[in-house]
C-alpha cells in the first residue's frame, strides 16, 4: 500500500525490460527483435512474452539455434538501415558469436574508414545463482568490455531495465546489454526517470563517506545489503553501480574514491582478468595518492560453478564476502 | 505438426532367421530381451517421474530436461553397444545414462548434488558423466557434444580400438554450426562415429519447420556422404535394429553413420517451461505412441508378459528408485573447503 | 587434382533468341557486352599485376591474396547485379571490387594505406569497402561474411526494396559452421541472397578431397532447399547467364541460390605462401582455361575483336593503373593524430 | 663467429619450435599434430613444415576449416588416450573454437567431479606489427588467462619456445601456447636450458633496482630496448618475463616490485580488460605499501588495428612508450 492507502503498481525487472521492448518495437519501424524462442515461446526468460501477438513473426523473429548466423545477420540488417535487437540466451552461448560481435560488429566502423556504423542491441542473459552449474553461470560481460568500438551496458535496477534500451538504439553503435538473471523477478515500484536516462555515467545509489562499493549488474543488491551491514557498525559506505561497462565512468570512480580513500570491487566474474581487476587497476593507477588502502576486489571463486547449492554459494561473492572486505579495508 | 510427418520412416530388415536354434529357444531369446528393453525404459520412465516431484519438493534444483516419452531411443541405440563403446550426450541425458548402466542412486545423488553423485554433485542434471563407462557427459552447450565426439572417434581409431563412439544430439541442434563441421570431419576422414538425432519435432519452443528449412534431416545428413537414415524412435526394437545395422557399418570401417530417430517429448523442455507452443492434441496423438506401451501392448499380444510379471518389474524399479532417493538423501554434501577440487588436476587435493 | 574434376559443370541454356531487333543489332550488343566483360576482366589482371611489383618494392604490405585465374567469377557474377545489390566479399577482393565499380585509385590507394583509399587506409587489401555501392568488405575470417550477407538480404527484405546481396566466398569457407547456419537461415526464411562459392579447389594449401567428405557443394547446398548449381567459373558468360538465372530467380521471391563457380587460382594463396602443394602442371593446364583468353580467342574467332582493338584497352588500363599508383603514392597519409578516429562514431572527430 | 672462431649455430624462434615439435611427436606415439594447413603447407608460419614428411598424414594432420569441430576433436581425442597438439592459425580465429575451449577443455574435469582430465596442447600465433589490419592482429591472450582449468604460456625465447612444449605437453590439463608472430624469424644461439624448464615461474630476463618492466611474448624485446635506453640515463630496469600467464607467478613479480618500488607492465592487448589491468592490480592491491608511485600500463591503444604503417606503429606499444612509462613512474 502507498502512503496515501493505494495500492502501489508493482513492476518486474522482466515487466520493465518487456516494456522497454514493446516501446521500441512502437516507436520505429526499423526496430524487430531476433533471437532463439523470443516469439511462440516467449523468450527463454520471459521477456518477450506477448510481442510475438502484438508485433507478429517478421517483427519478433524466432531464429534456429544458430548463434553465430543470426547475430552476424543482426548485423547486416543494421548496416541495411534496420535497428534490430538480437537476444542471445545467456552468454555463455555468446561465445557462438564472439567472431561476430568482435571482428564485424565491433570493427566494420573502423576497418571501413568511418564508411559502416553498426546500430546493433544485443541483449543477453549473464550470471549464476540458480544451480545451473558450468556450461550456464559464467559472467563474461567483462570479455566484451575489452572490445573497443562497443558500448556494454549493465541494467541493475528496475528504472535502468526500463530506460536504457531506447537511449541504447539511439546509439549509432553496436550495444551490448547484460541482464542478471537472478533480478528478472525482482520487483518494486517503477519510478519515472527524473533525468534523461544517459548511458554514459555511472550512478551512486547509496552515497557514504568511508569507502566507496564498486559494482553493477546481479551484485548491486548484494552491494547494498552490506551497506546496511556496515551502517550498523558506524561505516557509511558508499555504492556506486557502473551501469555502463564500457566505456567506464572514470570521473564518476575517481570522485567516488577520492571522498571515500577506500575502495571495494565487487564483481561477479572469476577474479583473475575480470572487470574488477580493471576497475581496481584504474583507481590505483589514477587515485594513488587518494587511497588510504589496498583496493579489494570480491569476484567469484576460480572455478566451473559447481551444481551443489553450497559449493555454488561458497563460489559466489555473498554480502558476508563485502561486508568482510569492508573491513579490511577500513582495517 | 502432426504425427504423419514421420511416415517416412524406413523399414528395417526382417529379423533373423535363427539358424542353429530351436524356434523355442529363439522365442525365449526374443522374450528376455524384450524385457530387458521393457525394463529399462520403465527405470527411465519411473525414475524421471520421480524426478518431478523431487523438483517440486525442491530437492533438485537447476535445469531439468525430461526425456520421457523419447526412451526407445536411449534404450534401444544402447541395445547396440558394447560396454567398451563412447557415448556423448546432452542436457536432456537422464536416459543415456540409465540406459548405459550408471546406477539410478549415482544419477539421483547427482540431482541431489551430493560426492556419492556420478560426478561428484559438481554437475546436476545436465551433466552426468561415468568415465568407467566411457560416458563422456553431459553437455549444456547445444551441439557442443558433436566435435569431443569426433575426437573420442579418432583416438580409438588411432589407437586400432574397435570402439565406435555414439553421440546424442537434437534437432535443434542440427542447425548450429558444429554439427555440420563435426559430420564433415567425421565423413571425411572416416571415424567410427554413430551420430544419434534425436528429432522430437521442437527446439524448445520452436517447430522444427521453423527451425530448418528443410526438415528431412536424414537426407541432409546424407549429403555429406555418410550412411543415413530415419527409423521410428517410438519403437525401441526398430531402434535398436536400425543402430546396430549402423554400428556393423562402422565396425566395419565405412566411416560415421547418421540414425534420425523420430521421438516426441511427452514433458515439457524443462520445469520452466509452460509448454504454450504446442497443442494439446498433438501430444495426445503422440501418446498414443507412447513406448513403453507399444512394446507392453506387442508383448501380450504375443503372450510374452503377464500382468504379474509387468507388476514385478515395476516393483523392482520402485524399490531401486526408492533406495536411490533414500540413499541420495543421506549422502554427503561437499564440504565448502574442497570448492576448488578438480579445477587443476593438481587442485584435487591442494588448492591451486 | 586434375581438370577433369570440372567436367560436370552444367551447361547453361543458349542465348535468347533476337525478338524485335535485327541479327546485326544482336550481334553489336553482344559484341559490345564482350568487350567490356573483357575489359572488366583484364582491369583486375593488369591491377593485380601490378599489385606483385608494388609488393616486392614494399609499397604495398600485409597480406595479399591475387585472384588471378578467378576473374571471370567477379565479372560475371556482377553483370548480374543492379548497383542497388549488395554484395559481400573476403579477402580476395580485389577483383570484387574493382567489377563493382570501386575505381582502381581508391583500391591502389587503400593498399597504400593512404587516406584516399576506399577504407580510408584502415583496411588495407583484406578489407576494401564503398557503402556509396554497397560493397560491405571485405573480411579476413573465412565465411565471416556470410551471416552478414544474409543480414543485409534481411533488411532490404523487410524493407520491401527489390535488392539482393551477393555473398562471394571459397570452396574451404563451406567447411565452416557460419556457412551452413547461413544457408539454412536464408532458406528458410526465403532471402533475397545470392550465395557464390568460389571453388578453386584449393583452400590454402589443402586440396578440395582433403577438405570435404563430399566434393559435390552445388549438390549439397542443394540439400538446403535451395536451387544450386555449378558452373564454369573460366568462362564469364557462362557464369553471368547462371548468375542472372539465380537473380532473377531470387528477384521472383523464391528465395537464395546457390552458385558454384568452378575457378582456379594461378598464383599462389598469398604472397607468403611458397605454393608447394601443387604441381606445376596442374597449374599450367589450368592456365589453357585463363578466363581472359578463353573471352579473346571467343572474340577473335567472331571477329569481334581485333589485335588493335585489344592494344586500346590494355593502354587505357595501364594508364589508368598508372594513375591509380601516382595518385596513391602521392596521397597523403593520416595523421597519427587521428588514430582513434571511427573507433565510435562519436570518435570520428573527438577521441573516445 | 663464436669466441673462439667457429661458426656459431643459428637458430630461429621457428626451428626452436618445429624441434620441439619434432621431439614430442618422437617420444611419444600418442602425440599428433592437427591444424589448418599443418601438413602439405608446412603451417601457416612455417613452423612445422617437414614434419608431414617425418610423420605421415595420421600424426601431421590437415583440417578443414572448421575450428570448433578440430579443437573439439582434439579435446575428445585426449580424453581418449591421446595427447594432440592443436594448432589454431592465429589467435583471432580461435574465438570461433573458444567454446569448446572454456565449455568443455577448461570444464570437463571439474564438471566430471574430477574424471576427465583434459591433456591437449594448443597452440597459436597472437600479435599485430605486419600491417595484417583489424582481423588478423588482436592479442586475445588474456582473455584465455581468465580461464580457470587451463595454464597460459607465451614463450618468448628460444629457450622458451624449444623446451616448454615437453612440460606442456605432461601437464594433465589443457595448456595453451601463445606465439607472437614477430618472433618466429628471431634467430639466435640456441642455448641449453641450465635447469629443467617448468612452467610455474616468470624469469628475470635482466636484474635491476629502479624500475621493474613486467611484460611477455612479443613485447620482451621492446622491454629489453629500454632497458638500454633507461641504463644509457642511470636508470636500471629489472625486466620480468612472465612465461606463464596463467597462473601467474605472483611471488616473482611481488619480490621485484618489493626491490624496485616501481612497475611498468607492457602488454600488446588493448589496455581496458588486458592481462596488463590484472598484473596491475595485483601488484597495487597486493605490493601496496612497497609502491613509491602508481603502476603504469603500455598496452595498445584501443582501436582495432589499423592498416596504415604509422597507424599501425602509433597503436602499439613501442620502445619509446616504455621509456616514457618508466621516466614517469621514476618520476
Ligand atoms: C548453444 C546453445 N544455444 C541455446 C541453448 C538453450 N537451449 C537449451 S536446449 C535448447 C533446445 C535444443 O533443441 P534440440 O537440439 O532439438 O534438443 P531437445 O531439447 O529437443 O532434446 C535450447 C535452445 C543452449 N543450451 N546452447
Ligand atoms: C576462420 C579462419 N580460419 C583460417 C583463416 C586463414 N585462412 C585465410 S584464407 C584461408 C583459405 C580459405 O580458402 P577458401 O575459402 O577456399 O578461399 P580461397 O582462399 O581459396 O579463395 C585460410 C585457411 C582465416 N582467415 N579465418
Ligand atoms: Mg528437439
Ligand atoms: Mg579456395
Amino acid at each position: 500500500m502507498g502512503a496515501d492507502g493505494t495500492a502501489e503498481a508493482k513492476t518486474t525487472y522482466r515487466e520493465a525490460m518487456r516494456e522497454a521492448l514493446r516501446e521500441a518495437l512502437r516507436a520505429d519501424d526499423r526496430v524487430f527483435l531476433m533471437g532463439e524462442d523470443v516469439g511462440r515461446y516467449g523468450g527463454c526468460f520471459g521477456v518477450s512474452l506477448g510481442l510475438l501477438e502484438e508485433f507478429g513473426p517478421e517483427r519478433v523473429r524466432d531464429t534456429p539455434l544458430s548463434e553465430s548466423a543470426f547475430v552476424g545477420a543482426g548485423i547486416g540488417a543494421a548496416l541495411a538501415g534496420m535497428r534490430p535487437i538480437v537476444e542471445i540466451m545467456t552468454v555463455n552461448f555468446s561465445l557462438l558469436a564472439l567472431d561476430q560481435i568482435l571482428n564485424n560488429a565491433a570493427t566494420l566502423l573502423h576497418m571501413s574508414g568511418g564508411q559502416l556504423p553498426v546500430p546493433l542491441v544485443i541483449r543477453m542473459t549473464t550470471g549464476a545463482g540458480r544451480q545451473l552449474a558450468a556450461q550456464h553461470s559464467h559472467s563474461l560481460e567483462g570479455w566484451y568490455a575489452h572490445i573497443p568500438g562497443i558500448r556494454v551496458l549493465a541494467p541493475a535496477t528496475l528504472e535502468d531495465a526500463r530506460h536504457m534500451l531506447a537511449p541504447a538504439l539511439a546509439d549509432p553503435d553496436p550495444v551490448l546489454i547484460f541482464e542478471h538473471g537472478s533480478l528478472y523477478n525482482v520487483s518494486g515500484e517503477l519510478l519515472p526517470p527524473t533525468d534523461p536516462v544517459g548511458l554514459d555515467h555511472a550512478a551512486i545509489r547509496r552515497p557514504g563517506t568511508d569507502i566507496s562499493l564498486i559494482t553493477y549488474g546481479g551484485s548491486l543488491p548484494k552491494a547494498l545489503a552490506a551497506v546496511e551491514e556496515l551502517a550498523a557498525e558506524g561505516i557509511s559506505a558508499e555504492v556506486i553501480d557502473l551501469r555502463t561497462l564500457r566505456p567506464l565512468d572514470d570521473a564518476a570512480i575517481a570522485a567516488s574514491v577520492a571522498r571515500t580513500h577506500r575502495a571495494v570491487v565487487i564483481d561477479e566474474a572469476w577474479r583473475t582478468g575480470s572487470l574488477a581487476a580493471e576497475v581496481s587497476a584504474r583507481i590505483a593507477e589514477e587515485s594513488f595518492y587518494d587511497l588510504d588502502a589496498p583496493v579489494e576486489r570480491v569476484c567469484s571463486a576460480e572455478v566451473p560453478m559447481p551444481y551443489a547449492r553450497r559449493l555454488e554459494e561458497a563460489a559466489l561473492p555473498q554480502t558476508a564476502d563485502i561486508v568482510a572486505a569492508a573491513h579490511r579495508a577500513v582495517g | 505438426m502432426s504425427v504423419a510427418r514421420h511416415t517416412r520412416t524406413r523399414k528395417d530388415p526382417a529379423h533373423p532367421k535363427p539358424v542353429m536354434k530351436t524356434a523355442a529357444d529363439k522365442k525365449n531369446a526374443r522374450t528376455e530381451h524384450r524385457r530387458e528393453l521393457l525394463e529399462a525404459m520403465l527405470r527411465i520412465r519411473r525414475f524421471e517421474e520421480r524426478c518431478v516431484e523431487l523438483y517440486s519438493a525442491t530437492k533438485i534444483r537447476g535445469f531439468v530436461h525430461l526425456y520421457i516419452g523419447e526412451e526407445a531411443v536411449a534404450v534401444g541405440v544402447n541395445g547396440a553397444l558394447t560396454p567398451e563403446d563412447a557415448v556423448v550426450s546432452t542436457y536432456r541425458e537422464h536416459g543415456h545414462a540409465l540406459a548405459r548402466g550408471i546406477a539410478a542412486e549415482a544419477v539421483m545423488a547427482e540431482m541431489h548434488g551430493r560426492t556419492t553423485g556420478c560426478s561428484g554433485g559438481r554437475g546436476g542434471s545436465m551433466h552426468l558423466f561415468d568415465a568407467s563407462r566411457r560416458f563422456y557427459g553431459g553437455s549444456a552447450i547445444v551441439a557442443g557434444g558433436l566435435p569431443l565426439a569426433a575426437g573420442l572417434a579418432l583416438a580409438d581409431r588411432m589407437r586400432g580400438l574397435p570402439h565406435v563412439t555414439c553421440c546424442f544430439f537434437g534437432d535443434g541442434a542440427f542447425a548450429e554450426g558444429e554439427f555440420h563441421e563435426t559430420a564433415n570431419l567425421a565423413a571425411l576422414w572416416g571415424l567410427p562415429l554413430l551420430l544419434v538425432c534425436e528429432n522430437n519435432l521442437y527446439a524448445m519452443g520452436t517447430a522444427l519447420a521453423r527451425e530448418h528449412a528443410q526438415t528431412d534431416l536424414a537426407m541432409r545428413a546424407a549429403s555429406y556422404g555418410m550412411p543415413a537414415w530415419a527409423v521410428d524412435g517410438m519403437d525401441v526394437e526398430a531402434v535398436e535394429q536400425a543402430a546396430r545395422r549402423a554400428v556393423e557399418g562402422i565396425r566395419a570401417g565405412t566411416g560415421p553413420h547418421f540414425l534420425e530417430a523420430r521421438t516426441y517429448r511427452f514433458r515439457a523442455h524443462s520445469m520452466y517451461d509452460p509448454d504454450r507452443y504446442r497443442a494439446k492434441v498433438e501430444i495426445e496423438q503422440w501418446k498414443e505412441r507412447d513406448p513403453i506401451s507399444l512394446l507392453t501392448d506387442r508383448m501380450h499380444e504375443n503372450g510374452e508378459l503377464g500382468d504379474k510379471e509387468l507388476a514385478r518389474i515395476e516393483q523392482r524399479i520402485t524399490a531401486e528408485i526408492d533406495h536411490a532417493v533414500e540413499a541420495a538423501e543421506q549422502a554427503p554434501e561437499e564440504p565448502v573447503e574442497n570448492l576448488l577440487h578438480h579445477v587443476t588436476s593438481a587442485s584435487a587435493e591442494a588448492v591451486s
